[in-house]
C-alpha cells in the first residue's frame, strides 16, 4: 500500500502520520505537498493534524481551497480512501468531503488529553478490526472539535450509522461529563455516506506504541491496510 | 553603495529631535554612560544613534550587572559542543545527535499583556534554538504568579497558560513540562520563564558569527512594524506607570509565520546558502547585527530602505529598535542570494538584502546615501560598562532567617496531620496542574514517554534507543532565606528530578530572575546564587550552556523572591531505564533514600498553614546529592526501582500522597512507619523540606539498599505499597493517623480547576477590567 | 477603479451554541452589569478593495463571503457598510 | 426600562500586527481576489442590555467595552448602532 500525506504549511502531525504507515505499519509513505496536484497514484489520502494555513479565521477554512485539495476532493468522489485526522478532520467538513462543522471547543479552551471512545460502526474499511461497542483511548489535541451540524444532518448520519467514534465514559455511557469539546451527540468521528472518508478528532497516530501509553490506534491502521489487501485480491 | 557612504560623515536626519539630557536619562543612558559614548564617537550621538545605544547597553542585551558573575560559572565537559554567548547551548548525546536548548524570561511583557506576552516568549526561544540548526521537540515553562484569591492574578494565570498553549500547539512542538509556583512576593512581578529543547546532527550545528567580507545580510521573515520598540529596555526596568505608557508598544505573536520560519530556517542551514543565522529578539535588528558583527569581529552596514516593513514612513530609529516578531538575520554566501530567496519563497516568506558584511571594523546604519549611524565597530558591543557593586545582605530577610520553625505554634487543627496534609495537597503551589497542563499539546510529534505530571519529562530520541530527561526548578522561597544554599538546591533538585526518570543529569540552562540590582540587596543575592549554582553545577559535573537573565522584577511594593530557575537535561541510555514517579504494585516495598532532619524552615507548610516565610532553609550538600544520583541511577540500572519521586515541596508525607495519587485514574494507598525519626519535631519529619531524599518503590528492597550503602547512602524501608481503599496511613511510634485516598486525592486535583472555575477562558478581549491601573 | 473600505458582520447563527457570547455574558454579569439579558459574538470583518462601483464591491464582497469568510453550515453574514476608502 | 439591541466593533489597533487579517488577504488573493488591498479581523459584539434611554444604554456599553469588552492593549473599539430590541 501506498499513502499520500498532504502536508500544508502548517501542518504539524504529518511527520507522525508518516512514521506511522512507514515504520508502524510497514508501507509506502510519501509526503504530497499543497501546491502540487499530482497525488504520486497513492492509495490512501490522509489529510493529518496541524493548523494548515494558520486556522485564524476557521480551522481548514484555507486549505480547502489549496491545489492539492482539488486532487483529494476528485480523488474522494471517486472513492477513494482519505482518513482526516483533528485538523484534517475539519478541512474535510470545510472541503465538503463531510457533513457538519468543527467549532470552537465549548470550554473555549484548548483541549489535550487521552479520550476515550466508543467504536459505535465497525463497518467501515477504517474499524474492521475493532468490535463493536469497543472502548478505546487516543489522545486528543485540539481547540476546535466541537461537532456541529443541524438536525437532519445528525438524524442521518446517526440512521445511516455513520458516527464512528463517540466520546464515552468509564462505562461505555457518551454522557456529558466524557465530552471533551461539546460535540452534538459526543460525536468524536463520522464517514460520508460512501464510507471511504473518515473524519476523526482523536489522533489514531498517536496510540501505537506501548512507550507512549496507548496502542489502540493499530487496529484502525490494519483495518485500513487488510482493506487494501482485500481490494488487491479482487 | 558602501564605497560612497564611506567618506559620508554621519549626519542626523531632518527631523531628529535634538539630544537633551532629559532625552538621554529617557533612553535609560546614565550620565557615566553617556560620558563614555561621546568618548567612542568623538563627538554628539544621533537620535538613531542613541537608540541604537539605549538598547544594546540595556541590562538585557549587554548583562551589565551579571556578566562578570556569570563569568565564574563551570562551562566545560567533554559533551558540551557549545557554551554560553550563542543563541541556545548544545550538549552531544552519543551516536552524532546533539540536544540544543536554552531559556529565556518574557516576565514584563506578560505582566502587561499576558496572553501575548507569553506567546511570543516562546516563539523567541523556539527560534533560538532553530536558528542552531536543531529541530525543537520539547517545550518547557516556569511560572510563577501571586495567590489565587486575586482576580487580577486569575486573569494573569488564565492568559499566561493560553498564550504558551496557543503558540507551541500551532507551532507543533510539545509543551512538555514545567512548574507553578503561587506567592505573594510575585503579586505585582508574574514571572514567565520559557525553555526550548532541540534535536541535531552534530555536523548541523551552525552559529551565529558574521563572516566573508562582502558578503550580503539578508532580513528574513515577517515584515518590520512598530511593534515593541523599546520592549528590551523596557524589560530593564521597574514596573511601574511608566511602562504602563508602553502599552501600546506590545508584540503580538503569529505562530503561523513562526512554523514557516522554522522549516525554511532549517532547510536554509542544510542548504550550505548561507554562514550565519540569528533572530532578531530582544532589541531586534540593532542587537541581532551588532553582536553578529562583534562574535565575526568583522564590520557590517545596513540601509533600513531595504527592510521590508509592514507600515509606511517608519523611521531609521523604529527599524533598527523594532521587535517585531518572527524575523531572522541572515548571512548570506556572496551570489547565493537568489537560492536563499527560493528556500524562503517556497514557505510564502520574504528575503531582502538589506546590506552587507565590510571590512573596516564599523557599524555603520544608512538610509539610502544618508549615514545616520556609525559606531567604532566592535566596541559598540565591548564598550558597554560592567557594573561590579558593593553586595549586602538585607536585613529584614536575615531576621527573617532567624527565626525559629519550631516557635511557630501550630494551629488546633494540626493536632490531626491527616489535616495539614489535605491542606497541603490543595495548596495551589503543591496541587496537581493538569488544569494548565490540558491546555498544551503534549504529545505531538509521538515522542513523550512521560509528560507533564512526571518528576522531569521523558523524550525518546526516534531511531535511537536513547531518551531525554528534562525539568525546570527553582525555589524562590528558599533562595530568598538564604541564596547561596539556595542556588545549590535549585540545580540539585533538577538534577534529582531528572535522575528520578532513570537519567543522568548532563547540563543545565538557567534564568535569574531577580530584583533592581542596583540595590546592594539583590546584587548580594544575584551574586551569592549564581557562586551557590556554579558549586553545584561543578559537583554535579553538569556545566552551563546557557541561560538568561531578568533583573528589575519589582514594584513599589517591592521585589520579587530572587528565583533561579534551573533548566535540566537528562540523558537515559536505554529505553528500558525509563522510570514513572507513581507507584506501580500494590505489596511493594517503599524505601526512602536519604535522610530525614528537623529542618521546616522555608516551607510551603509555613507558607500555606502559617503564612510565614521564616527559618533556615534545609541545607542542600551537592557531594550528598551526587551519591543520591549515582546510587539510585545505578538500582534503576540493575532494574529493580519500579517508581522513584523526589522529596520537595510539602516534604515526605505529600511526596508519598503524590506517588499514590497522583494518577487519578490509578490511585493506591499505603502504610508507613517512620518511627525511626520519632525523635524529630513531626511536623519537620512530615512537611520539612530537606533535602537529598528520594521516595522509591521496589520489589527488592535489598538490593536497592545495598546499592546505596555502598555509595553512602541512607536507605530505609519506610512501608508498603497498598490498595486505594486502604487508604494513606503513617504511624510515628505512638503518633498515628490516615486518610481515605479519595479525599487526599480531591484536595489534590480539584484546587486549581475550583479558583479557576469561573474565570472567562482568556480571550484576549476579556483583559483590561483586571488590567494594573484598574487594581 | 477607486478604493471601498467593506466592513462585514459575520454571526454565529441562531440556535448554534455560542460559548464565546455566553462567556463575556457571565463576565459582564460578575463585573456588576446585571441589565446584560443576552450577547453574541462574531468577526467584524473589514475589506479594502478596488472596484469600478459601489455595487461592484458589493458583489465580490458578497463573493468572497460565500466563498470564504463566512461558513454557511454555522454561520450568518451581512455587509454593514460600503464606503469609499 | 426598555431593551436595547446594542452592536459593537473592536477591532486590532492601526500598526498592531493583525496575523488573522493578513491571512484572510493572503487567502483572498490565491482565491483571485486580487484587487483587495487590506484586511483587519475584529469582533461583532451584540450585546442586548435594559436601559432607561438610548444614552444610558450607550454609556453602559461605553464602559463595558472599556472593563471588560475591548483589550487596550491592542484594540479599538465603536459602538456601531444603540436600537430599540
Ligand atoms: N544566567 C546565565 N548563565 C549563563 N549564560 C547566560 C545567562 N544569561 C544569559 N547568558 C548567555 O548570554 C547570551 C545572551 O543572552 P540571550 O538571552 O541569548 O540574549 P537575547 O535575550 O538577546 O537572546 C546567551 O548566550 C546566554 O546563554
Ligand atoms: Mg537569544
Amino acid at each position: 500500500m501506498k499513502a499520500g500525506i498532504v502536508r500544508f504549511p502548517g501542518s504539524n502531525c504529518d511527520e507522525d502520520a508518516f512514521h506511522a504507515i512507514a515504520d508502524h505499519l510497514g508501507q509506502d509513505a510519501v509526503y504530497l505537498w499543497h501546491k502540487d496536484h499530482d497525488l504520486q497514484n497513492v492509495d490512501l489520502v490522509i489529510l493529518p493534524g496541524g493548523f494548515s494555513y494558520g486556522d485564524y479565521l476557521r480551522a481548514g477554512a484555507i486549505a480547502r481551497f489549496s491545489p492539492i485539495m482539488q486532487e483529494v476532493i476528485a480523488f474522494a468522489k471517486r472513492g477513494g480512501p482519505v482518513l482526516g485526522i483533528c485538523n484534517g478532520f475539519q478541512i474535510a467538513c470545510e472541503a465538503g468531503l463531510l457533513p457538519g462543522a468543527l467549532l470552537r471547543n465549548a470550554s473555549l479552551r484548548f483541549v489535550s488529553a487521552p479520550a476515550r471512545l466508543r467504536v459505535d460502526s465497525i463497518a467501515t474499511r477504517f474499524t474492521s478490526q475493532y468490535h463493536i461497542g469497543q472502548v478505546i483511548s487516543i489522545p486528543v489535541a485540539h481547540g476546535d472539535g466541537r461537532f456541529t451540524a443541524d438536525a437532519d444532518t445528525l438524524a442521518r448520519l446517526e440512521g445511516d450509522g455513520r458516527v464512528v467514534f463517540r466520546y464515552v465514559d468509564t462505562d461505555g455511557e457518551s454522557s456529558a461529563s466524557a465530552n471533551p469539546n461539546g460535540s452534538l451527540r459526543n460525536i468524536a468521528g463520522i464517514v460520508n455516506a460512501a464510507r471511504n472518508v473518515l473524519g476523526m478528532m482523536p489522533h489514531p497516530e498517536r496510540a501505537l506504541d506501548t512507550t507512549l501509553g496507548s496502542t489502540d490506534g493499530v487496529p484502525l491502521f490494519a483495518s485500513i491496510l487488510e482493506s487494501m489487501l482485500a481490494e488487491v485480491k479482487a | 553603495m558602501t564605497a560612497a557612504s564611506y567618506a559620508r560623515p554621519v549626519e542626523s536626519r531632518p527631523g531628529d529631535p535634538v539630544i537633551t539630557p532629559a532625552m538621554v536619562a529617557e533612553h535609560g543612558i546614565t550620565e557615566f554612560e553617556y560620558e563614555r559614548l561621546l568618548a567612542m564617537l568623538g563627538r554628539t550621538p544621533t537620535f538613531t544613534e542613541l537608540g541604537v545605544v539605549s538598547a544594546l547597553w540595556s541590562e538585557h542585551c549587554s548583562y551589565k550587572h551579571s556578566r562578570p558573575m556569570l563569568k565564574t560559572l563551570p562551562t566545560k565537559a567533554p559533551w558540551v559542543l557549545q557554551g554560553p554567548g550563542e543563541n541556545a547551548g548544545v550538549i552531544s548525546v552519543g551516536d552524532g545527535w546533539a540536544v540544543a536548548f536554552k531559556i529565556e524570561s518574557h516576565n514584563h511583557p506578560s505582566a502587561v499583556e499576558p496572553y501575548q506576552g507569553a506567546a511570543t516568549g516562546v516563539g523567541g526561544i523556539l527560534r533560538d534554538v532553530f536558528t542552531m540548526g536543531a529541530r525543537p521537540i520539547a517545550l518547557l515553562n516556569s511560572l510563577r504568579f501571586g495567590p489565587l484569591t486575586s482576580s487580577r492574578v486569575r486573569w494573569l494565570f488564565a492568559g499566561v497558560v493560553k498564550g504558551i498553549g496557543d503558540y507551541g500547539n500551532c507551532v507543533g512542538v510539545p509543551t512538555v513540562g514545567g512548574e507553578v509556583v503561587f506567592d505573594p512576593s510575585y503579586e505585582g512581578n508574574p514571572l514567565v520563564n520559557a525553555m526550548c529543547v532541540g534535536l541535531m546532527r552534530e555536523s548541523e550545528l551552525i552559529t551565529a558569527v558574521a563572516s566573508g567580507v562582502g558578503n550580503p545580510i539578508m532580513a528574513v521573515g515577517a515584515r518590520t512594524g512598530r511593534d515593541g520598540i523599546h520592549g528590551a529596555s523596557f524589560a530593564s526596568e521597574d514596573l511601574s506607570a511608566a511602562s504602563e505608557a508602553k502599552r501600546p508598544m506590545v508584540q503580538v505573536g503569529d505562530p503561523f509565520t513562526e512554523k514557516l520560519l522554522l522549516e525554511a530556517s532549517l532547510e536554509l542551514i542544510r542548504s550550505g546558502h548561507i554562514v550565519a543565522i540569528q533572530d532578531m529578539g530582544a532589541a531586534g535588528l540593532t542587537s541581532s547585527s551588532a553582536e553578529m558583527a562583534e562574535r565575526g569581529d568583522v564590520g557590517v552596514t545596513i540601509d533600513v530602505t531595504k527592510v521590508p516593513v509592514r507600515e509606511q514612513g517608519m523611521t531609521p530609529y523604529e527599524i533598527l529598535l523594532s521587535e517585531s516578531q518572527e524575523r531572522m538575520l541572515v548571512v548570506a554566501k556572496l551570489g547565493h542570494e537568489d537560492d536563499v530567496r527560493a528556500i524562503l519563497a517556497k514557505w510564502d516568506l520574504e528575503a531582502a538584502v538589506i546590506g552587507e558584511v565590510i571590512a573596516d571594523p564599523v557599524y555603520r546604519v544608512t538610509e539610502g546615501d544618508r549615514v545616520v549611524a556609525e559606531f567604532p565597530g566592535s566596541r559598540l558591543v565591548t564598550e558597554c560598562p560592567q557594573y561590579v557593586l558593593e553586595p549586602k545582605e538585607s536585613e529584614a530577610l536575615k531576621a527573617a532567617r532567624a527565626r525559629s520553625a519550631h516557635a511557630v505554634v501550630a494551629l488546633a487543627e494540626e493536632r490531626d496531620h491527616a489535616w495539614t496534609l489535605e491542606r497541603l495537597l490543595s495548596s495551589p503551589t503543591i496541587a496537581s496542574k493538569k488544569w494548565v497542563w490540558q491546555q498544551y499539546d503534549s504529545t505531538v510529534r509521538t515522542s513523550t514517554m512521560r509528560g507533564p505530571g512526571s518528576d522531569a519529562a521523558v523524550v525518546k530520541l526516534r531511531g535511537t534507543d536513547k531518551a531525554i530527561a528534562l525539568c525546570i526548578d527553582g525555589n524562590g522561597r528558599h533562595v530568598a532565606l538564604s541564596p547561596r544554599n539556595g542556588g545549590r538546591a535549585a540545580v540539585s533538585e533538577a538534577a534529582r528530578n531528572v535522575a528520578c526518570t532513570g537519567a543522568r543529569p548532563m547540563a543545565i540552562t538557567n534564568n535569574l530572575n531577580f530584583g533592581n540590582p542596583k540595590k546592594p540587596e539583590v546584587y548580594f543575592q544575584l551574586s551569592e546564587v549564581i557562586a551557590g549554582i556554579g558549586e553545584a553545577c561543578t559537583v554535579l559535573e553538569t556545566p552551563v550552556t546557557g541561560g538568561n537573565v531578568s533583573l528589575y522584577n519589582e514594584n513599589p511594593q517591592g521585589a520579587i523572591h530572587p528565583t533561579p530557575t534551573i533548566g535540566m537535561v537528562g540523558l537515559i541510555e536505554s529505553l528500558s531505564h525509563v522510570t514513572p514517579s507513581g507507584f506501580q504494585t500494590a505489596g511493594d516495598d517503599i524505601v526512602l533514600l536519604g535522610d530525614c532532619t528537623d529542618e521546616l524552615g522555608a516551607s510551603e507548610y509555613l507558607l500555606a498553614i502559617h503564612g510565614l516565610t521564616i527559618g533556615e532553609p534545609p541545607v542542600c550538600d551537592p557531594k550528598r546529592e551526587r551519591a543520591l544520583i549515582d546510587a539510585l541511577l545505578e538500582s534503576i540500572r540493575g532494574g529493580v526501582v519500579c517508581s522513584a519521586h523526589d522529596c520537595s515541596d510539602g516534604g515526605l508525607a505529600v511526596a508519598l500522597s503524590e506517588c499514590a495519587m497522583a494518577d487519578r485514574d490509578r490511585v493506591f494507598g499505603f502504610r508507613v512507619d517512620l518511627s525511626a525519626w520519632a525523635t524529630l519535631p513531626h511536623r519537620a519529619l512530615l512537611f520539612g523540606e530537606a533535602h537529598g531524599r528520594v521516595v522509591v518503590s521496589t520489589a527488592d528492597s535489598a538490593a536497592v539498599r545495598q546499592t546505596a550503602q555502598r555509595h553512602g547512602v541512607p536507605a530505609r524501608i519506610i512501608g508498603t505499597v497498598t490498595a486505594a481503599d486502604s487508604g494513606a496511613h503513617f504511624t510515628i511510634s505512638d503518633d498515628t493517623f490516615s486518610a481515605p485516598m479519595d479525599w487526599l486525592a480531591k484536595a489534590f486535583h480539584e484546587a486549581i480547576p475550583l479558583a479557576m472555575d469561573g474565570e472567562t477562558p482568556a480571550e484576549h478581549a476579556v483583559a483590561s477590567s483586571h488590567a494594573p491601573t484598574n487594581d | 477603479m477607486t478604493r471601498f473600505r467593506c466592513a462585514i458582520h459575520i454571526v454565529p447563527r441562531r440556535g448554534i451554541l455560542d460559548p464565546q457570547g455566553k462567556a463575556v455574558a457571565d463576565a459582564l454579569h460578575s463585573l456588576g452589569f446585571a441589565d446584560v439579558s443576552d450577547v453574541r459574538v462574531g468577526r467584524h470583518v473589514i475589506v479594502e478593495t478596488e472596484a469600478t462601483t459601489a455595487d461592484a464591491a458589493r458583489a465580490r464582497i458578497t463573493a468572497m463571503c460565500e466563498k470564504l469568510l463566512a461558513n454557511p453550515v454555522t454561520e450568518d453574514f451581512e455587509i454593514a457598510s460600503v464606503e469609499h476608502a
